[in-house]
């Protein structure tokens, strides 16, 4: 465990801090001062170290747990019952196929398996060369423009296998 | 205490205000499976085997968690819940992977009891046979996932009764876990104190202590109620 | 083995039945109108699936003898190892944990082929009693027979039911 | 805030609005679509044009044809006069010509279609018209007046009497009447109590509540306001899915707004009521769609899902009674208490009053977004909004209340929607979410997919969820690939109704309806897949018969 006791100059007593001096553990503890450190915005704050770290390691979950004041176990129990954490660093680009139903009777399935030959990765894994996830959603709620891929974060409407490898390639190339 | 007055299988008995169904049946004498419930910890009502027909309840209530009213009417044992539970321990059973004759627990396990109490002699879903790690690392204990059955009884004793919230559940559905710490080797955990209450409290060979061989993990759950019981009620001399 | 634990009841049992097949006995064939099977052993090959198919094409009652034959048992912790296919198995058993003469079974029709997933015996025919333990005690193979030969539907239960 | 000033603010955003309306949808499906760069290209154009006091280009939510977007409407002194459909950044601009008498080089759509004429509005009301990053577009067409009204012409048990009279059923799915759960939670005593918006739209196929959220998010906040001052709670929760990204910006906006303009937070409008609201972020589990699940990933836990009773109306939030609607429940909240009980007990059927949002997907030619009265017919729906199969195809199925739902076939399309009926034809209301089906989909295929989605989904927790799903999925899967038998599809049946009677929360409950209700009506399908048996074996596998016990 990485975390520090060190001395405060200004206010003269000891606080905790990460060790490394990594200025995101700073920026994450702000954001937990802001919910008052409360046990029930644990989500909340795994949202905020994902977005800040882009995965959740264990040094991560044990700083969490610690500001908290709960025990890693549930920290770590809570972070794995979602989907939506990783806790393995994700690739470059992330390519996430909607499978809700609308998306699936359009077919998404097809969607899936072309990107899933063309990079020869499953879904939920990244390429060795950690370039591209390859994620899924069970609908993003953009039934009406069935099947969606949502490239780095921005949902693209109606799909095909061949529109999709044309991305993907883009990606592989550049 | 004030007393309330239900039937249960037709019988006419009485048990104080806010007992479950469960505790009720128990002390008439009416034995009700479960898995998951735990004298001196709190109950989830999660292994469905302790459901009971209510009359005028429109679902099956499990008996861990349901709170006995005045002129209850509760059946315990009909054609149809027997056919579940048996279902309920053949899942169980084709989940994960246990081997009888080669358990640690074999003869004190609680789900190999249930399974020929219940009439199991064969199930009828495919065996998933999964491949689960075993957890050796630690100095006294271990833990085989292959045996466990995610009652969570193990969880809850460590954070109800010795407080130190070692153990808990990772994962969802299927691919869920019992982890020490952060997923942790079990011998390598900050938190856990070695009270070995998490294998008293194994209803089936997932926790053992070490060293002990096919049908040789006996457990004593005495112990666990003793410390419940000098807890709560100040009753600090263990009573055989 | 545990047959052989009945003791005197196997003089009892001796003058009522007629052993037609057995793997103490030289039979090749699994004759026909055979009343009871007992069949011991997972479905781990394909000589055993076909074997199976014969038995019960041929058997008034089967019995699935023990819990190898009920649920796979220690036979089926194959399964788990996640090796597969029948080539990594053979790999695991005849080469790695071999202590000499690593060497696998090449020649045909020696080992039969075996099938990638040990199976119980209900999962491929249908099975009239189960008779569970690891053996199966004496005195439980007594009581199924016994009420067998009474001419009742054997019934076990409680501790007789006992897995392992 | 006092009313004069909501009403001052009122007139002055009516005062300001221009002769010309072009409103542009915002909303996510739109925005997938580029809506962003018609919204700036009209707005450059607009400018270019000198037409700056007459046009206002204004951000709406959804206008609900979104197989169609960007969408763009055009109106004239408050009438719709056209509506621009598959907008560019690169032809947006031809909008403006139009209105000075050119061409347009867009496509239009008739906007008196059945498509948007069947529909009735009052949870849609203002989506697609109103501005919903403005709590002063809101303010304009009447919202918060009914809060006010609420909070000072009636008492908080006025308020549930209203309710209960209204006949409003929760619209999340289960259908339990809302004025029986809000006098449930208003007369359970707590020193706390809560109320917790049901955002997590975990159904895939349905968007209904992502384009309220994102249409009109003040219109749900005052739901839940009026809600909180009704049962007694001062503290709010809005439960909403990380996949909403816009939802949660657009609702953190109202949020604020609201704030500012006192119309959350201590005193509101005068009175001593007292009311926050908090956005709780879900991370992706659909079984925290289920109440008591929702309520553990709300204190920050796994969300599992633990057994009722007690209820959380009794006992929820930390053990405080706690009031759990879903956004389209409190949506309707405003326009009850604006246009009285009676007014909305007139619209729909006997037992399933108002109206119902739906989310029209799948293998059909109009999908977006409608709002029927309850009691409108599947037929009416599908066939005559939703324009019908797309070229070449033939309507087999419609799909009602996702994973939870069931299949209802063709022949059955005289149904009218409304709680009751699709029960008794083994599906569900659900929240919203309605798949069309082609001949091109094969109904084993569909009750395989929603399995797996259950069980992916599944918690945990409770054994015939858990172990349950994932032996019904292998089965399915058996079927599905030819190498089933008859005794199999026994076993599954078996299982389904162990599974459906024994677990734990509704998702496990409700988990083999797909395959049930496929079953009842397409079995065929599966028997057509299926393997005899060999000779002497038939009842191999068949189950119980003939063993020891």
């Amino acid at each position: 465990m990485k975390i520090a006791t060190m001395r405060n100059e200004a206010e003269g007593r000891r606080v905790m801090q990460h060790a490394s001096g990594d200025k995101r553990f700073k920026i994450l503890e702000v954001f937990m001062k802001k919910y008052q450190f409360r046990q029930d915005s644990l989500i909340e704050i795994l949202h905020k170290a994902q977005e800040l770290f882009g995965y959740l390691d264990d040094d991560l979950l044990l700083f969490v747990s610690y500001k908290l004041k709960l025990p890693p176990s549930r920290v770590y129990g809570v972070a794995t019952f979602y989907h939506f954490f990783t806790l393995k660093p994700q690739g470059k680009h992330t390519c996430v196929v909607c499978l809700g139903t609308a998306c699936y009777v359009k077919g998404a399935d097809k969607v899936m398996s072309a990107i899933e030959a063309e990079l020869k990765i499953k879904a939920g894994e990244t390429t060795p060369d950690k370039n591209i996830s390859l994620l899924t959603a069970r609908c993003i709620g953009a039934c009406g423009i069935a099947p969606a891929v949502v490239y780095d974060g921005t949902v693209s409407p109606r799909a095909t296998p061949e529109g999709v490898l044309k991305t993907i390639k883009q990606w592989t190339e550049s | 205490m004030a007393a309330k007055t239900l039937t249960i299988n037709g019988r006419q008995i009485s048990a104080a205000e806010g007992s479950t169904v469960l505790k009720a049946a128990e002390e008439a004498g009416v034995e009700i499976p479960s898995l998951c419930h735990l004298d001196g910890v709190y109950d989830v009502g999660a292994c469905r085997l302790c459901l009971v027909e209510v009359k005028g309840a429109s679902r099956l209530l499990p008996a861990c968690t349901t709170v006995i009213s005045e002129g209850m009417e509760v059946q315990t044992g009909t054609e149809r819940l027997i056919k579940y539970r048996r279902m309920t321990l053949e899942l169980l059973f084709a989940e994960r992977n246990h081997v009888c004759s080669v358990c640690v627990a074999d003869g004190h396990c609680e789900l190999q009891t249930l399974a020929y109490s219940l009439g199991m002699d064969h199930v009828r879903f495919d065996y998933l046979f999964p491949k689960w790690d075993v957890d050796n690392t630690h100095s006294l204990f271990g833990m085989d996932h292959n045996r466990c059955i995610l009652c969570t009884r193990c969880v809850r004793v460590c954070w109800h009764i010795e407080g130190a919230g070692t153990k808990n559940v990772s994962g969802r559905g299927g691919q869920s876990k019992i982890i020490t710490d952060l997923n942790a080797a079990w011998g390598k955990s900050d938190s856990c104190t070695s009270c070995g209450k998490c294998v008293q409290s194994c209803p089936t060979g997932a926790l053992f202590y070490k060293g002990s061989t096919v049908g040789e993990m006996v457990r004593d759950r005495s112990k666990l109620e003793f410390i419940v019981n000098a807890r709560e009620k100040k009753l600090w001399v263990y009573q055989d | 083995m545990s047959f052989l634990d009945l003791d005197e009841f196997l003089l009892e049992l001796a003058p009522r039945v007629e052993l037609v097949f057995s793997p103490i006995m030289d039979v090749k064939e699994f004759p026909a109108d055979v009343d009871l099977c007992l069949v011991e052993g997972a479905l781990c090959n394909t000589d055993h699936i076909e074997m199976a198919h014969k038995i019960r094409r041929l058997t008034k009652a089967v019995v699935a003898f023990g819990d190898c034959a009920i649920t796979g048992n220690v036979s089926a912790i194959r399964n788990q190892l996640g090796l597969g296919n029948r080539e990594n198995v053979l790999q695991r058993a005849y080469m790695e944990s071999a202590q000499l003469n690593p060497c696998k079974p090449a020649l045909k029709g020696i080992v039969p082929p075996l099938i990638e997933r040990v199976m119980p015996l209900h999962e491929v025919i249908r099975v009239d009693y189960f008779l569970t333990g690891c053996p199966p005690h004496a005195e439980r193979i007594k009581s199924f027979l016994s009420q067998w030969l009474a001419g009742q539907k054997p019934r076990l239960q409680g501790l007789d039911l006992k897995f392992g | 805030m006092i009313l004069g000033e909501l009403n001052q603010l009122r007139d002055r955003e009516i005062q300001s609005r221009k002769k010309i309306t072009l409103r542009c949808c915002m909303a996510a499906g739109c925005v997938s679509s580029n809506s962003k760069g018609v919204f700036e290209a009209l707005q450059k154009a607009v400018a270019e044009s000198g037409l700056g006091n007459e046009v206002e280009v204004r951000g709406v939510g959804c206008m609900r044809l979104c197989c169609e977007g960007p969408l763009v409407s055009v109106n004239q002194d408050g009438a719709e006069d056209s509506l621009h459909v598959r907008v560019t950044s690169e032809n947006a601009a031809s909008i403006l010509a139009y209105l000075k008498g050119g061409k347009a080089r867009t496509t239009r759509v008739d906007a008196g279609m059945p498509f948007f004429k069947k529909q009735m509005s009052i949870v849609l009301s203002n989506s697609g018209i109103i501005d919903p990053e403005r709590i002063e577009s809101y303010i304009a067409v009447g919202g918060y007046s009914a809060l006010h009204e609420a909070l000072h012409e009636m008492t908080p048990a006025e308020v549930v009497s209203m309710m209960v009279q209204s006949g409003l059923r929760g619209r999340g799915g289960a259908g339990f009447p809302t004025g029986l759960k809000w006098d449930t939670v208003a007369k359970s005593p707590g020193v706390a109590k809560y109320v917790i918006c049901n955002a997590d739209e975990g159904d895939p196929g349905a968007f209904m509540d992502r384009s309220v959220l994102e249409s009109d998010p003040h219109r749900v906040l005052e739901g839940m306001s009026i809600a909180a001052y009704a049962v007694g709670a001062s503290q709010g929760f809005i439960y909403v899915r990380a996949e909403y990204p816009l939802a949660i910006a657009r609702l953190q906006q109202a949020i604020k707004q609201s704030k500012q303009f006192g119309l959350l937070g201590a005193g509101i409008f005068d009175s001593q009521f007292c009311f926050n609201i908090d956005i709780r972020i879900g991370a992706g589990a659909f079984v925290c769609g289920e109440e008591t699940a929702l309520m553990a990933s709300v204190e920050g836990k796994r969300g599992t899902p633990r057994p009722r009773p007690p209820f959380p109306a009794e006992s929820g939030l930390w053990g405080y009674p706690t009031l759990i609607n879903n956004v389209e429940t409190f949506a309707n909240v405003a326009p009850i208490c604006r246009h009285g009980a009676a007014w909305f007990a007139s619209i729909g059927t006997a037992r399933s009053k108002g109206t119902k949002v739906f989310a029209l997907a799948g293998k059909i030619k109009n999908t977006g977004l409608i709002e029927v009265p309850m009691g409108t017919t599947l037929r009416t729906i599908v066939e005559d909004m939703g324009g019908g199969a797309p070229e070449g195809g033939r309507i087999k199925a419609v799909q009602t209340g996702g994973p939870s739902g069931g299949c209802i076939p063709v022949e059955h399309l005289d149904t009218p929607v409304d709680y009751d009926s699709l029960s008794q034809l083994g599906s569900i209301m659900g929240s919203g979410g309605m798949i069309v089906m082609d001949d091109g989909t094969s109904m084993v295929e569909i009750a395989r997919y929603f399995m797996e989605f259950c069980m992916d989904e599944s918690c945990g927790k409770c054994i015939p969820c858990r172990a349950g799903t994932v032996q019904m999925h292998r089965l399915l899967d058996r079927i599905a690939r030819g190498q089933a038998t008859a005794a199999h599809l026994a076993r599954l049946e078996e299982l389904c109704e162990m599974v459906k009677s024994t677990s734990l929360c509704g998702l496990g409950q409700t988990a083999p309806n797909p395959t049930l209700s496929t079953l009842r009506f397409f079995r065929g399908e599966y028997e057509a897949l299926l393997q005899p048996e060999m000779p002497g074996n038939e009842e191999c596998l068949a189950g119980v018969s003939g063993q020891v016990s």
